[in-house]
C-alpha cells in the first residue's frame, strides 16, 4: 500500500490542519483513495472553503423560489404549475487548454444539471472573456470556444439564445467560459438528489468511466505504469449525442415513477455525486467498484472515484423499478449498471475485488469541510500616466461600434442554433433578453447574463450592484417581471487580500442589489483562482436573470418603425469616467457610475407598467448601458436599417457626456404615441425626454453629425469576420 | 517534397466517434471487428530547405494537433 | 372519415421530430406515428418523414451512420413503390447518404455552422411536394454545419434536365446570385426530388416557420402537402 | 490483424478547412508550404478469417466513405 508521505499530502492540496481533521474524523490514517476522496471534496471546487461564509449572505427566499442554493440548480414558479429551473457555471481553465472540447464539457455539465432536476432544458446562454485581440492565443480561442459551444447545445437540441463577449488584456492567460442553461418542469415533477430507502439500489448510467480529468496534483501516486503520463488526460472530451441519449432516456425514465434520487457526475465525478446524495440523506452507501463500466483496463479505486468522465449519473432507484429502468437505458443504447446500495450506516463503503479498500463517515466530511475567513485588504489604486487624446463624436461612435467590445456579435450567434425547439421569440441580439415561449402556452420567460469587470475592477461591490441592476433592467426592457438571478463568481486567488476584498465587496454588492429589487439567488458558482504568473483577472461576476412575460404578446425587443419617437426614461448625469467614450481616449481611471436603487425600481416600475398596460403604442424598448445613449440609439439603428433624428435637449451643457454618459437606470422607450407616454411620466413623477424620431436613411445628430445607416452597419460588421479570417 | 503529417488522439481520450462507428459495424453484421480507432492526416508539400523538418514539427505541434489530447507523427512520402 | 396517419421515423440524435410532429398534426390535418429507428416496419405508409438532428450525433458524416437501421433499409424498399418521403435537414443527409437522393452534403464552406432565416426560392412548382405554394420565396430558418449541397457536373446537368431542383437560397426578391449561397452548395440548391419526384430533401426547416406570426411560411408548405395523401 | 482504412476528398472538391489550415501556415511565416491537404484513417483490428479483406472493402465503401466525394485505400499495417 502507497505510504501517505508529507509530500503526497501536499500535492492532494491538503493543509497539514486539515489533515489533521481528516485524522480526527477517521480516528486513524486515510489510506491513499481516502486521501484522494477527501482532497476532491475539500477542494475550493466541491467545498467552496473561501466563499461559504459569504455566499450565506446573499437573499436567496422569495414568494416565487421554489428551490434556492444548494440542489444541482435553483428552481422558481413561473405559474400554472410550470417551473423554471436555471444555473450558470464555469469551465473556465479546460476551456483555456483545450477551448473547443473545454468550451463542450462546460456546455453538457450546466445542461446535466438541469435535467437531473427533471427539467427539460429550453435554452443555453454564455458568457464568455477573451484577452486582447492582440494577444496571440485569443484567436485560436475564440473560434475553439464558440464552436465547442455550439456544437454541443446543436446537437443535444437546444437552443443557444444568448450571451455576451467581451476581449481584455486582464484574461490573456485565463479565459472565462460561462455556460447557463435554462429548463422547464411541472412543479410536481420535480426531482432532487436526496438518497433514501435502506437497500435501495444505486444505478450508474452513461459513459463508460476512463482516466479523464484525474487532476495533476493527484496523479502521485506510485502505482502508475509507466505509459500512465499519456494515459492520464487532463482534458476531458465531450460527446454530446451520449448526453441526448441521457436527456432523453432521464425523460422517459422520469415519467414512470421509478427515480427517488439522481445527481449527475460533474467536478469530482462519482466522489462528490455519491457524497452529496448520501449527504442529503443522512444515510450510507456501499459503492462495488468491479461493477462500474469502465472504458479502460486495470482502472484503480482511486481512478474510478476521481474520474471526471462526462456524460455520466448516479441515480437511487425504487428495486422494483430496478428492471425497468435498465431495459429503458438499453433502449437508448447506455450503458447502466448497479453498482451500490444506500445503507442506514451513515458510512461511504467502497469495496473492490471483494474487499474494504475504503470507508469513511458522510456527515462529518460533508459538515466539517473547511470554511474560511480568509483576510481582505482595499486594494492601493496605482494610477498609470496617461496621454489623453481628444477625439469627435462621430469618430467616437464609429470607434465604439466596431470596436471588438461592440461589434455585432453575429460571427459567434450564427454558430448557435436558436431556432431548434420552435420556441425562440427573441434571440438576444433582437432583444435586450432573449425571450423564450413556455411551450404549448402563452407565456414566456426571458433571460440575459450580464456583467460589467471594468466596474467590478474600480468599485467590486458597486460594479457587481450595476451588474444585478443590468441584468433587471435587461429583463424589465424586453417586457418582463424579473424573478431571480444565478451568479457565476469568478475571481484570482482568494488567499490574496486584494483578492478576498473583491470577493467580499462583489457578494456583498450583489446582496445589497438583489434584496432591494427583490431579485433573489437561487443558484450559483465560483471559479477562483484564475491568475497566471501573479495577474489575476479583472473581478468577474456574472449575473444571469430570469424573468416571466405573462402574455407572450407584450414582449418587446429593439424595434422600431418609421415615424415612431424614442425617448429616454430617466436621469442623464454625463458620467464618463470609465465609460467606453473615456476608454477611446485612453481615460482608464475613475469611478463607475452611481447607482440609486430607488430611482432604479421607480423608473423599471414605471417602464413595466406602461408596456402592460399600453402594449400597442410601445414597438420597442432598450436599456441604455455601456456606450450611453448614443451607442444605445445606434444599435436601434443598425438592428432596423433605419434613419434615426437625434436631438440634443436645449439645455444639455456638454453633448459628449449627455451622448456618452453611461448613467444608470434609463431605458428608451419607441413609441407611436407620444401624448400618451408624456402624460403617463407626468402623473408618475417619471424624468421622461423625447430624444429622436425614426426617420429616413441616416443617423443623424442634428446639428453635430450624419452618417448613412448603411455604413453604420458597415462598421458595426466588419471586426470579427476580419479578426477570424486574417 | 510531400510529408505526411499523421494526428490521432492519445491514449485513454474518448473517442466517441471511432465508438459510434464501431456500434454500427457490430450491427451491419461484422462480428470479426475487435476495435476502431480513428485518426487524420495532413499531406504538405513544401519546398525543401534545412529547416524543413523543425518547421514541420512546429506546425505540427502548435497548429494541426492539440498537444494535450494529440500525438502528431510526421513521415516523409 | 378517420384521418390520415403518416410516419416520423425517430433516431435518438434526432432532434426536431417533437416540432415536425406538431407541424405535421397541424396543418395536414392527419395523425402521426413516430417510428423508432430500430424498427424494421413501417406500418403508416402515407407518407414518410425524416426529421433534422443529429441521428447518431453527425459521427463520421451527418446521416451516414443512419442508413444502417433497420426503418432506413424499410424506406428503401418503399421508396420504390412510390410512397412520398420528405427528409428535412438531417433527414436529407440521410437520404443521400442511402443513395435516394442525389448528391452529398458536406462542411459548409466556411466551416461553421450556420444558422439563420434565409429566403428561399421554390425553384420548380409543379412538383407534388410544391405545387400548392402559392409564394415564389418563401422565408424557412436554416441551421445546419454539413448543408453544402455537392455533386458532379453530370448529376447536376441531370438534375436540371429532370428538373429535380426544387428549392435554391436566394435573395427576398428570389435573386439566387453568390451572395445569397449560405453554405457554398452547388447553384445555390436547397432542396431536391429523385428521379421520381416521389422523395424530397432539403436542408431549410420549415417545421420552425410555424409557431409565431413574424414568420410562418412553414404553414404553406405542410398545407400543400395534404394533396399528396 | 490491424488494417488500415485512408480516406480523403475525391479531386475537385474544396476543403475548406485544409485551405484555412494553409492561410494560418501562411500567415505563421512558413513560405516554403506550397499545398495542404487532409484526409482521415481508421485503424481498424480484426480477425483473421477468409473474408478479411472483402468486408472491409465492403465496410469502406459502405460506411466509412462516401464514393460520391471521397476516396477510400486498405493498407495492412
Ligand atoms: N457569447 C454569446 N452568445 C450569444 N450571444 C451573444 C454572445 N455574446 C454576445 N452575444 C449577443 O450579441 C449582442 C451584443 O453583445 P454585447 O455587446 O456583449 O451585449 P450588450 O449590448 O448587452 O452589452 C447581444 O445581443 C448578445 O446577447
Ligand atoms: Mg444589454
Amino acid at each position: 500500500m502507497t505510504k501517505i508521505t508529507q509530500s503526497l499530502i501536499s500535492e492532494h492540496g491538503i493543509s497539514n490542519d486539515e489533515f489533521n481533521l481528516i485524522r480526527e474524523i477517521l480516528q486513524r490514517e486515510p489510506n491513499l483513495l481516502e486521501l484522494g476522496i477527501f482532497s476532491v471534496m475539500w477542494s475550493e471546487h466541491c467545498s467552496y472553503k473561501s466563499t461559504k461564509k459569504w455566499l450565506k449572505t446573499l437573499p436567496t427566499k422569495g414568494e416565487k423560489v421554489i428551490c434556492g442554493p444548494g440542489e444541482n440548480a435553483g428552481i422558481i414558479d413561473v405559474g400554472d404549475d410550470d417551473a423554471i429551473v436555471f444555473k450558470m457555471e464555469s469551465h473556465n481553465h479546460p476551456s483555456f487548454i483545450e477551448p473547443y472540447q473545454g468550451a463542450a464539457t462546460g456546455v453538457g455539465g450546466i445542461m446535466r444539471d438541469i435535467f437531473t432536476m427533471g427539467a427539460r432544458p429550453i435554452a443555453n446562454l454564455n458568457s464568455l472573456r477573451f484577452g486582447s485581440p492582440k494577444h496571440p492565443k485569443t484567436r485560436n480561442l475564440l473560434s475553439g470556444v464558440v464552436k465547442g459551444i455550439g456544437d454541443y447545445g446543436n446537437c443535444v437540441g437546444i437552443p443557444t439564445v444568448g450571451g455576451e463577449c467581451n476581449f481584455h488584456e486582464s484574461y490573456n492567460n485565463n479565459i472565462l467560459v460561462n455556460a447557463m442553461c435554462i429548463g422547464l418542469v411541472k412543479k410536481n415533477k420535480i426531482f432532487y438528489s436526496i438518497a433514501k430507502g435502506i437497500g435501495n439500489p444505486l444505478i450508474y448510467v452513461g459513459a463508460k468511466t476512463g482516466r479523464d480529468g484525474i487532476h495533476g496534483a493527484t496523479m502521485a501516486s506510485a502505482q502508475f505504469d509507466d505509459d500512465s503520463e499519456e494515459s492520464r488526460p487532463q482534458v476531458q472530451v465531450g460527446d454530446p449525442f451520449m448526453e441526448k441519449l441521457l436527456l432523453e432516456s432521464c425523460q422517459e425514465l422520469m415519467k414512470q415513477d421509478a427515480i427517488i434520487a439522481i445527481q449527475d457526475m460533474g467536478a469530482a465525478g462519482l466522489t462528490s455525486s455519491s457524497f452529496e446524495m448520501a449527504s442529503k440523506g443522512s444515510c450510507g452507501v456501499k459503492l462495488f467498484l468491479d461493477k462500474v463500466p469502465c472504458r479502460e483496463e486495470k482502472m484503480t479505486p482511486y481512478e474510478m472515484m476521481l474520474s471526471e468522465t462526462q456524460e455520466r449519473m448516479l441515480m437511487v432507484v425504487k428495486p422494483s423499478k430496478k428492471k425497468n429502468t435498465l431495459r429503458i437505458f438499453k433502449k437508448w443504447g447506455l450503458e447502466a449498471a448497479e453498482i451500490g446500495v444506500i445503507t442506514q450506516t451513515g458510512n461511504m463503503e467502497i469495496f473492490f475485488n471483494n474487499s474494504l479498500v475504503g470507508k469513511l463517515p458522510i456527515k462529518p466530511l460533508a459538515d466539517a469541510s473547511p470554511e474560511y475567513d480568509r483576510p481582505s485588504k482595499k486594494p492601493r489604486k496605482k494610477f498609470k500616466k496617461e496621454n489623453h487624446k481628444s477625439v469627435s463624436i462621430k469618430s467616437a461612435l464609429l470607434k465604439i461600434i466596431s470596436s471588438p467590445n461592440h461589434s455585432s456579435k453575429s460571427w459567434i450567434y450564427n454558430q448557435y442554433d436558436r431556432s431548434v425547439m420552435c420556441d425562440t421569440y427573441f434571440s438576444s441580439e433582437q432583444s435586450d433578453s432573449a425571450v423564450i415561449r413556455i411551450h404549448n402556452s402563452n407565456k414566456a420567460i426571458a433571460v440575459t447574463c450580464d456583467c460589467n469587470p471594468i466596474y467590478c475592477n474600480s468599485e467590486p461591490m458597486l460594479g457587481a450592484q450595476i451588474g444585478v441592476a443590468e441584468s433587471w433592467r435587461n429583463l424589465i426592457a424586453s417586457g418582463a417581471d424579473p424573478i431571480a438571478i444565478t451568479d457565476n463568481l469568478n475571481f484570482g486567488n482568494p488567499e490574496k487580500e486584494e483578492i478576498m476584498y473583491q470577493i467580499k465587496e462583489a457578494i456583498k454588492g450583489i446582496k445589497i442589489a438583489c434584496e432591494s429589487l427583490n431579485y433573489p439567488v437561487v443558484s450559483g458558482n465560483v471559479s477562483l483562482y484564475n491568475e497566471t504568473k501573479n495577474k489575476s483577472i479583472f473581478p468577474t461576476p456574472v449575473i444571469g436573470g430570469v424573468g416571466l412575460i405573462k402574455n407572450i404578446s407584450q414582449s418587446k425587443g429593439l424595434k422600431m418603425k418609421d415615424g415612431d419617437n424614442i425617448f429616454i426614461v430617466g436621469n442623464s448625469f454625463g458620467h464618463l469616467e470609465l465609460s467606453e467614450f473615456n476608454r477611446i481616449c485612453n481615460k482608464n481611471h475613475g469611478r463607475p457610475p452611481p447607482l440609486d436603487l430607488n430611482e432604479e425600481k421607480k423608473n423599471g416600475a414605471f417602464v413595466r407598467k406602461f408596456i402592460k398596460n399600453h402594449n400597442s403604442i410601445v414597438t420597442g424598448c432598450h436599456d441604455i448601458s455601456e456606450g450611453g445613449i448614443i451607442v444605445a440609439l445606434a444599435e436601434l439603428s443598425i438592428r432596423n436599417a433605419k434613419g434615426l433624428k437625434i436631438k440634443i435637449p436645449s439645455d444639455v451643457k456638454n453633448s459628449i457626456k449627455w451622448l456618452f454618459g453611461e448613467d444608470q437606470s434609463r431605458y428608451l422607450l419607441i413609441v407611436n404615441n407620444e401624448n400618451i407616454i408624456k402624460e403617463v411620466a407626468r402623473k408618475e413623477r417619471i424624468n421622461l425626454q423625447k430624444i429622436a424620431k425614426v426617420d429616413g436613411d441616416k443617423f443623424c445628430v442634428i446639428k453635430k453629425f450624419e452618417i448613412s445607416v448603411k455604413k453604420l452597419i458597415k462598421y458595426n460588421n466588419k471586426w470579427f469576420d476580419n479578426f477570424i479570417e486574417k | 517534397m510531400i510529408y505526411r503529417v499523421y494526428i490521432n488522439f492519445k491514449k485513454g481520450i474518448l473517442d466517441p466517434e471511432a465508438e459510434a462507428i464501431k456500434k454500427t459495424i457490430d450491427n451491419m453484421g461484422y462480428n470479426t471487428v475487435k476495435r476502431i480507432s480513428k485518426g487524420k492526416f495532413f499531406d504538405i508539400e513544401i519546398s525543401s530547405s534545412k529547416n524543413t523538418l523543425k518547421d514541420l514539427e512546429k506546425i505540427s505541434s502548435d497548429l494541426l494537433s492539440n498537444p494535450i489530447i494529440e500525438n502528431f507523427r510526421i513521415i516523409k512520402k | 372519415m378517420p384521418k390520415k396517419v403518416v410516419s416520423i421515423i425517430v433516431f435518438p440524435g434526432s432532434n426536431c421530430d417533437r416540432d415536425l410532429n406538431i407541424a405535421v398534426q397541424k396543418y395536414m390535418n392527419v395523425n402521426t406515428k413516430l417510428v423508432w429507428h430500430d424498427d424494421p416496419s413501417i406500418p403508416n405508409q402515407e407518407m414518410i418523414f425524416i426529421p433534422g438532428g443529429f441521428s447518431f450525433g453527425d459521427y463520421l458524416r451527418s446521416g451516414a451512420l443512419a442508413t444502417k437501421s433497420p426503418s432506413i433499409k424499410e424506406v428503401i424498399r418503399l421508396s420504390k413503390k412510390g410512397v412520398p418521403i420528405i427528409g428535412i435537414c438531417n433527414g436529407f443527409q440521410i437520404l443521400t447518404e442511402c443513395k435516394l437522393l442525389d448528391g452529398a452534403l458536406i462542411d459548409n464552406h466556411k466551416r461553421l455552422f450556420i444558422c439563420k432565416e434565409s429566403f428561399i426560392k421554390i425553384e420548380n412548382k409543379n412538383t407534388s411536394f410544391t405545387q400548392n405554394i402559392k409564394k415564389n420565396v418563401v422565408k424557412f430558418p436554416i441551421a445546419h454545419a454539413q448543408g453544402r449541397f455537392y455533386t458532379s457536373e453530370g448529376n447536376l446537368k441531370s438534375l436540371e434536365d429532370n428538373n429535380q431542383i426544387v428549392f435554391k437560397y436566394s435573395s427576398m426578391n428570389g435573386k439566387t446570385g453568390k451572395s445569397e449561397n449560405p453554405n457554398g452548395s452547388i447553384n445555390n440548391i436547397a432542396g431536391i426530388t429523385n428521379k421520381n419526384k416521389n422523395i424530397l430533401g432539403l436542408m431549410p426547416h420549415p417545421e420552425r416557420a410555424v409557431e409565431f406570426k413574424e414568420n410562418n411560411d412553414g404553414v404553406c408548405f405542410f398545407k400543400g402537402l395534404q394533396n399528396l395523401l
